[in-house]
């Protein structure tokens, strides 16, 4: 979707302000809603695509004027909402209100370090050949579906050069809906500055995306 | 929760909020206040940019291993011991003295976790995901990094789940040194691309 | 620029929300925002296109939470704390702290409706011919500066044809600067709605924009 | 004024600060009071979507004034009596069986002043902003408005200093009607293009 999240090429946010020493969490609320938020993906059973896709379909706005765990934290309620497992009533209220959902799975604590070591790969056996090959010019596609997409609007209908396969991978448009992995092939394709920018852009410059096949079409 | 926008900041209304969603994920028994700790301690004292840091050093005084971790990464981490979450599917871009490479995810904030930790504010702030991709130079020059006007610069937007560390150039005047006494030059910074290695003399012997 | 004033072909907003009867104005401060604006613009100095551009350039996740007037309010105070008509520090007093700046003319009660009536013509005489003619298919410029356009993100790149003529107008893009006028033949231009939006686009569907001949280049 | 989050809501706060800045722009001399009640009252009493409806129904009536309207609006605009500000550039757009005009400003909020007065809050709405370009048929059907399918919809992005009218059709059963009367059907938002004329039996005779 062109939500709030696509910021690319974007102005007037200001400059980058580096944090000297950063610490990992800025307070003790930051260490709960991320822990809370992986923990929850066990039992939620979403995947990474949906929850991105709840976090960049809030209203941008609201986007825009939230912290990042805060952005978490909005998302992760509303994947619990779509899935009765806890209601907005009960957020309100400050404690449960309805019956607990029966869930398959929760996150043992016996079980953190070998869910986190192995993760969740997106690599999948390739069925088909990948269409594009390395150093191919290709474009990407002008499309603008208002569901999860991971092509970002700045390199929407511009050439760039095939850089490097990846095999098959998880493709997030379908994953974000419930309709299955649909593993496609997936690339990085590097665009020239001045391609993406215009005069504005600087020559010296080349961006990549990776991108999934559907995301692009022969020139 | 009270919901009284007067006796409250917006801060400690989301402590409120967080804490509340605590209380019922765990009565509800959806969590365990055990795993959610060892969550925490994970990425606040375990997983960090001092990974990063220590393979890094190790392609600096290795050249075999460099090569393995430029054409294998997973492989090549996995074997100082770093992988999972974040960081399934990790490529490692070399910095030479003509392309400078620098790390962004403009729709989200999409970072190596295994071998960085979590994310600075400002990666996932909206100043840097707007820009690093129309400007890096400029963005670069706000961490007080000036390139040569001449040198690429190659910026990855990291869109799909595969994850990038910089392998940075190293410093000149450390020959001889140890891999453990080198990971200390490499900073966070110069391992996304915002920033370059210390320089010896940054850096107290 | 790039900013959040640039709203076409964005999601996430929600419906529109049709008012019935809805009155000129929603609040006394409303009405006051409104012409203190408006008045303002005579001893201010200032053009529309600064004006415009006070607006966009606030940050964009206050652009998008303040309500229209809001958004007129912010820039009528940057624009005069700009020129040192009224600084930040006496708004938040809520009285004048520094002298009045001299300025040559303000707004009489007895020249209103003149002023309304007269308003702001851009159009100017033509000093080159109009390098597209009417017909003719034409790219809009992939350009991105970070100060001042009229050519919003959605068409850059896409071709179109020129649907009508227009003269010679203050450009914009130049006027904003403070640069003068610098008039430029001014187009209106039409594309297709599948050139716009992809396979996304409604084939029944075509959108215009009026766009000066810097935004267009030939085909 | 008073910046104490805690005493007053946001809208009260807004109101304070109107009322401080106008009190300042007095104080030095900048604006006249006088001056800016006839700014207000112009807009809220004696300019609306009613001068548009008149030049609609005069259209709709006479057929060499509607030619001179859609070859040049504003100086058949101005025989009527209307013209100025925010109406300097005019152009009429007609609606045909074939074609459906729809106006928008995408970047700020630009409207035709003279003719329908000051923009209702949902044509200066992001919601509107953002899909009319990109879904004009989605945004119609929230106006309660279902065009065929194989009706053309054309959009107007008002991007310059032209502002655009549409002229609807005139709707049918209203033979012999007088302008004044005819002018009873044309609301504001047929004269956007987000809605349609009223239908005869939806006006008291």
């Amino acid at each position: 979707m062109n939500g709030a999240q696509d910021l690319g090429g974007m102005h007037g946010f200001g400059s980058v302000k580096p944090e000297p020493n950063e610490p990992p969490f800025h307070a003790e609320w930051e260490r709960h809603a991320f822990a809370l938020t992986l923990a929850m993906g066990i039992p939620g059973g979403w995947n990474i695509d949906m929850s991105r896709f709840a976090r960049e379909s809030l209203p941008p706005a609201d986007y825009l004027a939230k912290s990042y765990y805060e952005i978490w934290l909005a998302g992760l309620e509303k994947l619990m909402a779509e899935r009765g497992l806890v209601m907005p009533d009960e957020v309100e209220a400050g404690k449960p209100l309805h019956p607990a959902k029966p869930v398959t799975r929760t996150l043992k604590p016996g079980d953190v370090a070998q869910v986190l070591y192995r993760g969740a790969p997106t690599g999948r056996e390739s069925a088909t050949p990948a269409r594009f090959k390395l150093g191919e010019r290709v474009r990407a596609k002008n499309m603008h579906p208002r569901t999860h997409t991971r092509l970002p609007r700045y390199v929407r209908g511009h050439v760039g050069v095939i850089d490097s396969l990846h095999g098959c991978h998880v493709f997030p448009d379908s994953h974000a809906l419930g309709k299955g992995e649909n593993p496609q092939w997936l690339y990085t394709v590097a665009f020239d500055g001045r391609e993406l920018w215009g005069a504005d852009g600087d020559p010296a410059v080349k961006v990549s995306v990776d991108a999934w096949e559907p995301y692009l079409e022969p020139i | 929760m009270s919901h009284d926008h007067h006796d409250h900041s917006d801060l400690s209304e989301t402590e409120l909020r967080v804490r509340a969603l605590q209380t019922i994920l765990m009565e509800k028994g959806y969590v365990e206040p055990a795993a959610l700790d060892l969550l925490i301690e994970t990425y606040e004292k375990k997983i960090g940019p001092r990974n990063g840091a220590r393979v890094v050093a190790k392609a600096w005084c290795d050249p075999e291993y460099k090569k393995w971790l430029l054409t294998n990464a997973n492989a090549a981490i996995a074997s100082v011991g770093y992988a999972g979450r974040q960081g399934e599917h990790m490529m490692v871009l070399e910095n030479t003295p003509k392309r400078h490479n620098m790390v962004v995810c403009t729709l989200c904030s999409c970072y190596p976790w295994p071998v960085l930790g979590l994310p600075p504010v400002w990666y996932k702030s909206a100043p840097y995901r707007s820009r690093a991709v129309a400007d890096p130079r400029g963005v670069l020059r706000e961490f007080g990094v000036e390139l040569p006007k001449d040198m690429e610069i190659r910026v990855w937007d990291s869109t799909s789940e595969i994850r990038y560390l910089v392998l940075p150039m190293r410093p000149t005047g450390t020959d001889g040194w140890s891999e453990e006494h080198l990971a200390d030059l490499v900073t966070r910074d110069s391992m996304i691309g915002t920033g370059l290695p210390k320089r010896p003399d940054e850096i107290a012997k």
